[in-house]
């Protein structure tokens, strides 16, 4: 369970996160959609600590992620996350992005990681790309190369931060697809997208950020059949 | 020019000279490099008010004449403090910092490339900074900074020209030397000249090639 | 220990020799050093029961290598001036030159005088470039040029680059009489005080100067000085090392 | 501490001659930048020219500039050049032998610079009816030159610290040749060069602060 | 009137146009769609004379773009053409922009110059950034700067190459809107584009190309409506 209560952040000052509360129980997926700038993406990274917190508290299964004591890189562990870009480490295989982390962090033998790599990239669709470089990969198999990487480290969570948002319309199905399996099979999520159809079919609930505000959260008939705030109906209209 | 007196006994110092002239780049370049990563990963992360001395001091190499350089070394470790230093310690020493504040930037830029996701991604896999640092940011970081630095080894084989004026007789000097015993300048400057272009050139076009292959993917 | 002590523990003595400066110093055909100062050298270490090492350094350089510690004395044709006894310890005189002009044929140079207006050059910071750019000042017309070396000085001067310069004469004749250099003359000489050089060091290094005194007179009186004067510039007379009048 | 005694107050009473010096160092570095820049664009037009001879030519310039020492190019105008009866002045070669470099390094980083220019900024332009010379004088040059800014500005730097080169071929008016001259009769060579090398710290903060004011004047884009 | 016939252009080995019949007449709006490397952009920029053509003939007003005694620079001053990206001259203002070409092709003075420019942009929207410079702009504002300084030429017609496909979603409205302006005061115009929306709404006639042949040309209703060639069902299928 993640639980999120009045937290505040800034940038200078910025006040990019201004009292959020949002608790996401296990096997939930939650989308987030909202303006560029609207602090999604912050969210995200002061959930899995990579940035600090300025008020409020995040935890995670109980633990306080912003703690002193809270041994982050453990945390992380169950934790996945995958950005919009620049996720691919352009110097290692598909096979040894993958395998890195469960080496290096879980200290794993080479034979056992790669065994759960392979399976992992197996489920994404990327079974025959093992020793290709991900430069040769088009964006959307390096999104879900991105995404076998983080499921390899067996996360109870995944955070998806708009991973759809930078790869060419025809790529954007794929990836999509593969988020749609995992949701499907039980991973607890928080998707941050711009794919309305997207976050309508596969979201237990839909949140809307707009200014640095969680302006409505609902299940996605009644956000999307039924917006409340004025914010939310101009910005569906945008998207239309 | 066709009828030289030039000896193979000359030519033999000549490649004593050549043999110096890489000796003291070789040398340079090795613990200019060292010092350089610990410098530019440094000043990357110390931020710029912590490494405000460090930065300053480095700047000084890349502001002063490499000459001048040279010259207050040898008077400072000699005159000064009275320590016995071969011409060629003190060669290597000043051009390992020359090169060090260099190669600092070079790192330092490179680090600054690596697209601040790809660190978050590793660090969010539960990554220490330390694993970060050692898997993925010197790894893409010397990819990107290789052809600089590639750029830098070649300069400083060049500037190692200079260290003439601490009595360390590289190839130019050797060159200079010959040219007082034979008098026949141009022939050899050309010689002299043609294998720093030999040995410059290739690398100088491998460099080139690296830099395009790796910002193509 | 001083310095004296310090060398003769060490084994080796190391002398700053300049090589383009023949035939004071310069390479032989091996390129090995060689010349009279080279020799001179040799004799000091034999004295002194040491190796002797050469260091070769240019005429600018000679006694920055001494001050940072690369040499132990200095046998370069150094001239006693007394503006270098601030910074160093000159031994008595161990050679004296006179100088002359060396001129380029197609400058038309005949004498030290005709030097007025033209383009001059000489090796920075010795003896003769400090006294000709004195009277480029003087004259108030004509260019000097200084150049790091002895050879630099020669290059230019026999392609065209400068009119002439002042060598002394044992490196004008030697130079002129090497055939390297086509078309360049002597010119005769300067009206410059001969040229006393000396031995040097540090300036607090009073045994070592003191030894070196000795050593000095002792090759003059043992007839190794005429010995050498014979070996590297000639028949004649060597130039008597004593000033009339005075003590010193 | 030291075995030395410093005579600082001998070594300040020659700044006035050593200030001139500087004058000619930093007058040499720009009439060695704007000739190297001159000189670096014919380059550059010379190698995409397409016409073989014109352009393997430039070419053997540019990296025969990038591929000796700076040291070694100066002494070949002097002394190379000699060598065939041309005689140029100690602060002729030094210049050439300076602006030969710039123009060198400066050509190859022009060469890069139009690359990152997008091909479709010349077509906007000739789309709008511009010609092949107004949309690269004004369109693809100023842009050009704003990439190879600091490129230029790290040249001049370099410029002035290659001044120090001149000594090999006479030169003793720059500040580096007056401070040898200097040191050559007082030899308090680390007095001497101590200053010289603040001055040219000075010289070079000079220059790089310049180019930041000019450059924020210049490109406010 | 734009009169293209039996176009061909290679590439190369490359047969890019292969034989493209089109007549655009005064005021018509066509829009062309097709897959990626079908030959499009190519097309526009054969148009203009951006591209030499192989073979066929093209004529603008009756004058044959590609006869060496045409004056092509003057030829485009009405022919207005917007790419996809990279419009902007970054180093200049927004203003400075759309009175370059007016200043330095027509000889207009400043002033006359900026009248029009300011006419101009005040017309798509950008009136109040007019000495912005580009790179503070958004993508869509852009490309809307890159449509006012073509018209500032006063080109009696617009070609227009997938003028949206680099924006985010949000701002692709923007520009649409602009098109669809053009589109109601009688501009001639051929849009490339990938907004069947777009094209169904604004164009006279659609037309479908497929590896360098144009494989049906018709009105929108027609062609969205009852598609002839299986690439086209296809094709409209991939984009829904
Ligand atoms: N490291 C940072 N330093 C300063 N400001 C930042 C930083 N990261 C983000 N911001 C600012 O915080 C605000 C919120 O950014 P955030 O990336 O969370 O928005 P977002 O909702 O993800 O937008 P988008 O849809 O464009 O990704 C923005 O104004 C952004 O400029
Ligand atoms: N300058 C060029 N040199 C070589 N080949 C080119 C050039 N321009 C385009 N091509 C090739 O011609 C083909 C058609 O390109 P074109 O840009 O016209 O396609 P398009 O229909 O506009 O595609 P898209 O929808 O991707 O923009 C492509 O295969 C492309 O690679
Ligand atoms: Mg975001
Ligand atoms: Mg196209």
């Amino acid at each position: 369970m993640i639980e999120i209560e009045k937290v505040r952040k800034s940038f200078g000052q910025l006040e990019v996160l201004k009292g959020i509360d949002l608790t996401v129980k296990n096997g939930e997926v939650v989308t987030i959609i909202g303006g560029s700038g609207s602090g999604k993406s912050t969210l995200l990274t002061c959930i899995n600590g990579l940035e600090p917190i300025d008020s409020g508290s995040i935890k995670v299964d109980g633990q306080d992620v912003h703690d002193k004591r809270t041994n982050l890189n453990k945390l992380r562990e169950k934790i996945g996350i995958v950005f919009q870009q620049w996720n691919a480490f352009p110097h290692l295989t598909v096979l040894e992005n993958v395998t890195l982390a469960p080496r290096k962090v879980l200290k794993m033998s080479k034979a056992e990681a790669e065994e759960i790599a392979v399976r992992q990239l197996r489920h994404v669709g990327l079974g025959e790309k093992l020793s290709t470089y991900p430069g040769r990969l088009s964006g959307g198999q390096q999104q879900r190369m991105a995404i076998a990487r983080a499921l390899a480290m067996s996360p109870e969570y995944m955070l998806f931060d708009e991973v759809t948002s930078a790869l060419d319309p025809q790529l954007v199905g794929e990836v999509l697809d593969t988020l749609r399996m995992l949701a499907s099979e039980g991973m607890t999520m928080i998707c941050v997208t711009h794919e309305m159809k997207f976050a309508r079919e596969v979201s237990d609930r839909v949140a809307f950020f707009h200014k640095g505000v969680m302006a409505e959260i609902a299940p996605p008939e009644e956000l999307f059949g039924a917006p409340k705030t004025a914010e939310l109906q101009q910005f569906l209209a945008a998207t239309h | 020019m066709f009828n030289t007196s030039l000896g193979i006994d000359d030519l033999i110092f000549l490649a004593q000279g050549a043999g110096m002239t890489i000796l003291v780049t070789a040398i340079a370049v090795a613990i200019g490099t060292v010092l350089g990563i610990a410098f530019g990963i440094f000043r990357y992360q110390a931020g710029p008010v912590l490494a405000a001395p460090v930065t300053f001091v480095l700047d000084l190499f890349r502001s002063i004449p490499l000459l001048i350089q040279l010259v207050l070394a040898n008077a400072f470790i000699g005159t000064v403090l009275r320590l016995k230093m071969s011409g060629f310690t003190v060669a290597c020493a000043v051009l390992s910092l020359y090169t060090a504040a260099y190669c600092a930037e070079i790192v330092r830029g490179g680090i600054q490339a690596v697209p601040s996701n790809t660190r978050r991604a590793a660090r969010s896999l539960g990554m220490s900074w330390f694993q970060d640092m050692t898997h993925i940011v010197l790894p893409l970081a010397t990819r990107i900074a290789l052809p600089s630095w590639i750029g830098l080894a070649l300069g400083v084989m060049k500037d190692s020209a200079l260290v003439y004026v601490v009595q360390v007789t590289e190839l130019l000097k050797s060159t200079q030397i010959l040219i007082t015993r034979l008098q026949e300048p141009l022939f050899l400057l050309l010689i002299c000249g043609a294998f720093y272009f030999i040995i410059s050139f290739p690398i100088a076009r491998f460099g080139g090639y690296l830099e395009k292959r790796w910002s193509n993917d | 220990a001083d310095m004296l002590d310090d060398v003769i523990s060490s084994g080796t003595l190391r002398c700053a020799v300049v090589l383009d400066f023949p035939p004071m110093g310069m390479r032989d055909k091996d390129n090995k050093p060689a010349g009279f100062d080279v020799d001179y050298c040799n004799d000091l270490a034999k004295a002194l029961g040491v190796k002797a090492e050469m260091v070769e350094t240019t005429f600018p350089e000679r006694i920055p290598a001494l001050m940072s510690g690369k040499v132990d004395v200095g046998v370069a044709s150094t001239s006693d001036t007394l503006e270098r006894a601030k910074t160093v310890g000159m031994s008595v005189p161990y050679y004296a030159f006179e100088d002359a002009v060396v001129a380029n044929e197609k400058s038309g140079i005949k004498t030290w005088e005709d030097m007025k207006g033209k383009t001059v050059g000489a090796t920075a910071g010795t003896y003769e470039a400090i006294w000709l750019e004195g009277k480029v000042k003087e004259w108030g017309t004509g260019t000097f040029r200084p150049y790091q070396s002895q050879a630099d000085v020669f290059l230019a001067l026999s392609q065209g680059q400068i009119d002439a310069t002042v060598a002394t004469t044992e490196v004008a004749n030697s130079n002129i009489k090497s055939g390297n250099f086509p078309g360049l003359v002597n010119a005769g000489k300067t009206p410059m005080v001969p040229d006393y050089v000396s031995l040097f060091t540090r300036r607090d290094e009073y045994g070592f100067i003191n030894y070196m005194n000795l050593f000095i007179n002792q090759q003059v009186r043992t007839g190794r000085y005429a010995e050498l004067y014979h070996k590297w510039i000639g028949d004649g007379e060597p130039a008597d090392l004593t000033i009339h009048g005075v003590y010193r | 501490m030291f075995h030395y005694t410093f005579h600082w107050n001998q070594a300040f009473q020659k700044l006035p001659q050593m200030l001139d010096g500087a004058l000619v160092t930093v007058e040499i570095a720009l009439a060695s930048m704007v000739l190297g820049i001159v000189f670096a664009v014919l380059l550059t037009g010379a190698r995409l020219s397409g016409w073989r001879t014109l352009s393997a030519l430039a070419t053997g310039w540019v990296e025969i500039a990038r591929n000796t020492p700076a040291l070694f190019q100066i002494y070949m105008a002097h002394f190379g050049l000699g060598s065939f009866g041309i005689h140029l002045s100690p602060f002729t070669s030094l210049l050439i032998g300076i602006t030969f470099n710039n123009a060198g390094y400066l050509a190859e980083n022009f060469r890069g610079a139009l690359k990152a220019i997008p091909e479709t900024q010349t077509r906007a332009g000739r789309s709008l009816g511009m010609t092949g010379v107004q949309a690269f004088g004004w369109i693809v040059l100023p842009q050009m030159l704003r990439i190879s800014f600091l490129p230029m500005t790290n040249q001049m730097v370099w410029a002035v610290l290659m001044t120090s080169l001149g000594v090999t071929v006479g030169m003793n008016t720059d500040l580096y040749g007056v401070t040898q001259a200097l040191n050559a009769i007082s030899f308090r060579t680390f007095e001497l060069f101590a200053i010289a090398a603040a001055i040219f710290y000075a010289i070079t903060k000079i220059i790089t602060f310049g180019a930041r004011l000019l450059a924020a004047r210049l490109f406010r884009y």
